[in-house]
């Protein structure tokens, strides 16, 4: 197969896209206006998409085409007309306009926030109480051909030893959140088993976020490498000379600005 | 006991041999799935000493009045027994060992409500197979899923416990409270943006407004802008979630107004960026580059966006006291925010920073319910032991009532 | 060495960017190639694929989008670069239609290296909607669940295609996958049902959680993260952009690692001299 | 009127909340199509608030524009790049793939929405090394013990690291698998109980702050 020539379009996409990396990154160096550059063009494109977004997915999709679709089916069913409830909601948020009816709004976080603490009731029970009690409770010992015994790898989470370990570890951080119990005596050995337990914990999660992270700025500078090639006008080294030499000379200005006053 | 995988074995290999030709399914009944939303059909049979990996059951089903029987299923006569930790104890489909299928609607054989379904069972071994009495079911959907029923119990005595904490700490509302430095630290914080005459920046998470975390972090907005309201210093609040800004401008105004000073109240305190995760990061990464705010809250839920955020924060040599509940970010605050509230001492914040007995009260509350947990874990664990050395599923009516059951 | 030691502690946090970038940049443009430990869940996966006779079916599932492409990509590199040279016949789609794009490039880009042909040695089916549905109505019959490919030609009577009729003549099937479902979905409505046999590959977030499938053997082996991909590349000699990346990530590690000892031992030197005047 | 604006209000929340706690319990799938419904509700009502929020942005920014504030020109490029995306994607019709071809919707967000989420996403990598040497330092007991444990599991995951010290990967598994589960765990049932505290005391009107301040009597 030939070398495929790649579209102008997609050659101008690599420059935006390499220019605005670059801007972003510049902020690691302190915040300039190359940065302020980046960040205003990404917030406004962001809240564009979402108005476009919204347009298409929420008025269109979920409420001006039911209630077509509904009007020309079934205009009599009350049914039809369920999507107004919504938009008189809505428009009950839009009264914070008007502080003389802003109380109107209450309605509609009523609404929400009912409906957000309901829903979240028994699902935090589920998943988050029984299911992590369930989790817990396990058996020391099982019951093998060979008779009674308590596994003591510590390389199978499952074991007998990680089980109690598990045990321990629950019931002193929990432990260490109760608010009304002073930690002295043994409550204090226990509150301090507790923060060892944490601290071990947030040093682990934060040591294998690492990885992932770093994937993330490979990925990114491989882009960036991609980008460096001739097919695509070498996008990158352009570009970061651009940036660099803005950079100082903007550096040079402020400077002798500041020397100047 | 070395004789006894010997005997098992023995079983296993010799099993069809003894067994003689295939005996049809005891026990054979069909019913409507209990505690579903309905489209399916349960099939329930004895357990046989003879059931083996060879001999296989297939289920035939058909419409009533049966005309062509389908098959739907086919597996191995000795699987899908009816096992400890499959159904709760109060909700159970079929005895102890029995065996149980679930036949749910499926394009092959599409199940639907309200109409009779006929099924058999066709045993298959060798070269023999033998049909089992027909029997007859009608699927419904359910209006109470009773293997939940724990869940609902739960909810209602921790109602109790917290309504009965509420009222105790009305009537005595001098409770003990551990100190949380992360609380002290907030009038610190806020006094040292009043000198440094540099604003205070404060961040909902990422949420909505039906998420508890944010509601926590809106209540606490309310605490932090009454004690603001009292200095001459700014209070920016940046937003991701419009309706979240709509009931934290009632909420600092609110504040203003309790503390005194309605005119101190500015109406561009709470203002909106975007919904977008990364660009409202970089927006308020420009606000701390720019203001150097001096003191910075992050409440709430957050992401990937948290260190993002920190870290620019802790460059600007800002306080920062952080308050979460996404565990997965918690090791972030913890390592770049001067004070950070973990997990539920989000929660507890409000009644620190208030003293009001409603909310003091209910951390009692919470208190009781932990203590109550903890207990359940190392007395399951106990019993969960002793039923393994003892052999016996007893204690299950005491460690199912405390299972996860869907 | 005191004044040393608060100068260093108090460093401006631009050089640790510094450090980062070049530990990310070197090791990408030049790699040094450190051992790689290949773990049996990436070997089960090579095992099996080259024990394939050639003109098998090897059905590659591209269950991401490009947030998870660090990850993702060398692996689909590494497993089609493998495929080809096994002559396998390769059937490629995705259940993501914000990945179509990415998936297509991908397997064009790997084709075009190893001189192979559109229609007749592989076949990109691109997206259909419908998730688990679109596995079951593909186990029925995939030129009903794909009348054309993604570049609009129809399937049936492609040379690729010839005798398959559905997912039972699938010969080995890979899934990629950034979320759970994904691997999960083509067990339960796939494998489980259509017999063929499967692997799956995933970003390290989610790859731990995937091990139960491993040890039951609903799937039969287990690409992790650029980890995995790294062991791929290396189980079939050709070293990619994953080892590349690992290289680049114990770069990183290393450079970390370092600084907190370093920023540990001035620590201990300020406290030190602390002591003393004390 | 103090009906309308206090006790109204409190009664929706306790019954929205009562009724969809309830929810969770009953399988029928009315119930089920009640949350779907009221989850579209709230993607509806969340569509209304965003022209609150547009216009606080506009507010903000105008403002700046016209007081020609320092940086007033960045919220100019700012209003430009809404209304240049909004422009092109009304005319693309909200697709960003039309007929198998990208539209310029598509172009917009692949070539600029795509790389600085990555960009954005990717400084983590810079601020995860920096939070490293300012934090890890042993400090205290407890300090050292954050520290060392990240340092192992940073070996542990790296192949330099499984190199030269190959315990690490063994003591990590361990570390994530049985000490991490262990506080994930106890975070995860604290939190519970405070989010259910909370839900509960706004469900029974005992929380009623996010109305706008308002205490319990």
């Amino acid at each position: 197969m030939p070398e495929q020539l790649i579209p102008t379009s997609v050659v101008l996409g690599a420059w935006v896209a390499t220019g605005l990396t670059l801007f972003i990154y510049s902020f690691l160096y302190k915040d300039n206006p190359l940065f302020k550059l980046g960040e205003h063009l990404y917030v406004g494109v962001s809240i564009g998409y979402s108005v476009v977004l919204v347009w298409y997915t929420v008025f269109f999709r979920l409420l001006w085409e039911p209630l077509k679709k509904g009007i020309a089916e079934h205009p009599a069913a009350l049914g039809t007309y369920e999507p107004v409830i919504p938009a008189l909601l809505g428009m009950l948020i839009l009264t914070q306009f008007f502080p003389k009816v802003s109380w109107l709004s209450r309605i509609a976080f009523a609404f929400i926030v009912g409906f957000g603490s309901g829903v979240a009731i028994p699902r935090t029970v589920s998943s988050y109480i029984l299911k992590q009690i369930e989790d817990t409770v396990m058996p020391l010992a099982t019951m093998g051909a060979d008779g009674l015994s308590m596994g003591l790898d510590l390389a199978s989470p499952q074991s007998g030893i990680n089980t109690i370990i598990l045990l321990i570890g629950v019931v002193s951080v929990l432990f260490y959140f109760f608010f009304s119990v002073e930690h002295t005596g043994p409550g204090m050995v226990t509150a301090r088993t507790g923060i060892y337990f944490l601290m071990i914990a947030f040093g682990a999660a934060f040591g294998y976020t690492v990885m992932s992270r770093m994937s993330l700025l490979i990925g990114r500078f491989r882009d960036l490498i991609t980008f460096a090639g001739a097919e695509y006008g070498y996008a990158t080294p352009v570009l970061l000379l651009v940036t660099v030499l803005s950079l100082a000379a903007w550096e040079l200005a402020t400077r002798r600005k500041a020397g100047g006053e | 006991m070395i004789f006894a995988p010997l005997v098992f074995f023995l079983l296993l290999i010799g099993g069809p041999a003894f067994a003689g030709p295939p005996a049809s399914p005891d026990g054979f009944r069909v019913f409507d799935t209990p505690n579903d939303a309905g489209k399916s059909l349960s099939l329930v049979w004895k357990a046989s000493p003879s059931d083996s990996k060879d001999r296989t059951v297939q289920v035939w089903a058909a419409e009533f009045p049966p005309a062509v029987f389908k098959k739907v299923a086919e597996f191995p006569s000795n699987t899908r027994y009816v096992r400890i930790g499959d159904f709760p104890w109060w909700a159970q489909p079929a005895g102890k060992g029995d065996h149980y299928v679930k036949l749910p609607s499926s394009q092959a054989f599409p199940i639907e409500d309200g109409k009779p379904y006929t099924v058999k069972l066709l045993t298959h071994e060798g070269t023999q197979d033998v049909w089992s009495e027909a029997a007859e079911g009608v699927s419904a959907p359910n209006y109470f899923n009773l293997a939940q029923v724990n869940n609902l119990v739960f909810v209602l005595a921790f109602t109790g416990v917290l309504l009965g904490s509420i009222a105790a700490a009305r009537r005595n509302p001098h409770i003990y409270l551990r100190r949380i430095a992360g609380l002290d630290a907030v009038e610190e914080a806020i006094g040292r943006s009043t000198e440094m005459g540099r604003p205070i920046l404060y961040l909902t998470g990422s949420g909505g407004m039906s998420d508890v975390s944010t509601i926590a972090a809106t209540v606490i907005l309310g605490q932090v802008a009454k004690k603001v309201a009292h200095y001459e210093t700014t209070l920016k609040v940046p937003h991701r979630d419009p309706i979240v800004m709509a009931v934290c401008q009632e909420i600092v105004k609110e504040a203003y107004v309790e503390a005194g000073r309605p005119d101190a109240f500015k109406e561009d305190t709470n203002f909106f960026i975007t919904d977008d995760q990364f660009s409202y990061t970089a927006a308020v990464d420009g606000i701390m580059l720019r203001e150097k705010p001096a003191a910075n809250f992050f409440m709430g839920s957050y992401f990937a966006e948290s260190l993002l955020l920190t870290e620019t924060g802790a460059g600007t040599g800002a306080i920062q006291i952080a308050g979460t509940d996404s565990d997965h970010q918690l090791p972030f605050f913890v390592t770049t925010c001067d004070y950070t509230l973990i997990g539920e001492e989000l929660y507890a914040a409000s009644a620190y920073l208030s003293r009001e007995p409603v909310l003091v009260g209910t951390l009692r509350g919470q208190d009781f319910s932990k203590a109550f947990i903890m207990g359940v874990m190392v007395i399951g664990t106990a019993l969960a032991t002793a039923g393994v050395m003892l052999q016996t599923d007893a204690f299950n009516y005491f460690l199912d009532l405390f299972r996860d059951f869907k | 060495m005191k004044a040393f030691s608060r100068r260093m502690i108090a460093i401006d946090r631009r050089i640790i960017f510094l450090l980062i970038a070049l530990a990310v940049l070197l090791p990408l443009l030049n790699p040094f190639g450190l051992p790689i430990k290949v773990s049996p869940e990436v070997k089960a996966v090579y095992d099996y694929m080259d024990a394939l006779p050639e003109r098998s079916v090897f059905l590659l599932s591209f269950d991401f989008d490009p947030s998870s492409k660090p990850e993702l990509e060398p692996q689909a590199v590494a497993l089609l670069r493998h495929a080809f040279r096994k002559n396998l016949r390769v059937i490629a789609m995705t259940h993501w239609i914000t990945g179509t794009g990415l998936a297509d490039n991908v397997v064009a880009q790997v084709a075009a290296e190893t001189g192979k042909a559109r229609g007749k040695d592989y076949v990109f089916l691109g997206w259909a909607p419908g998730g688990y549905a679109l596995i079951i109505s593909m186990g029925q019959d995939l030129y009903k669940a794909f009348p054309s490919d993604y570049s609009k030609t129809p399937t049936l009577g492609m040379p690729v295609l010839e005798g398959v009729r559905n997912l039972r003549d699938v010969n080995y099937m890979v899934s990629l996958a950034a979320g759970g479902a994904g691997i999960e979905m083509w067990y339960v409505f796939g494998k489980d049902k259509y017999r063929f046999e499967m692997a799956g590959g995933a970003t390290g977030v989610i790859a731990p959680g995937l091990y139960p499938f491993l040890r039951s053997g609903q799937i039969n082996g287990l690409i992790g993260g650029l980890q995995g991909a790294a062991e791929y590349e290396t189980l079939i000699g050709r070293k990619g952009m994953a080892v590349a990346g690992m290289d680049a990530q114990s770069a990183t590690h290393f450079v970390i690692i370092v600084l907190v000892v370093l920023c540990n031992v001035f620590y201990f030197a300020l406290r030190g001299d602390k002591g003393k005047q004390a | 009127m103090i009906f309308l604006k206090r006790q109204l209000p409190l009664a929706i929340t306790f019954v929205m909340g009562v009724a969809f706690a309830l929810q969770y319990y009953i399988p029928h799938p009315v119930s089920e199509e009640a949350i779907t419904k009221v989850s579209d509700w709230m993607k509806i009502i969340s569509g209304f608030a965003l022209v609150l929020g547009i216009a606080s942005v506009f507010h903000v920014h105008a403002v700046k524009i016209r007081r020609q504030a320092p940086g007033w020109g960045y919220s100019g490029v700012l209003f430009a790049a809404i209304a240049i995306t909004m422009a092109v994607g009304f005319w693309s019709g909200g697709e960003s793939k039309a007929d198998g071809a990208q539209t310029a919707f598509g172009w917009l967000y692949d070539y600029t929405m795509v790389p600085l989420q990555g960009t954005m996403f990717s400084i983590l990598a810079f601020f995860i090394a920096s939070a490293a040497y300012r934090a890890f330092r042993a400090r205290s007991p407890e300090a050292s013990v954050l520290l060392v444990s990240a340092v192992v599991v940073m070996m542990g995951r790296v192949p330099l690291g499984q190199f030269l010290v190959p315990w690490t990967w063994n003591v990590t598994q361990w570390l994530l698998n049985v000490l991490n589960s262990a506080v994930r765990r106890a975070i995860l049932i604290g939190v519970s109980m405070g989010s259910v505290g909370l839900s509960l005391k706004i469900i029974l009107g005992k929380e009623r702050s996010y109305l706008g301040g308002g205490k319990d009597q």
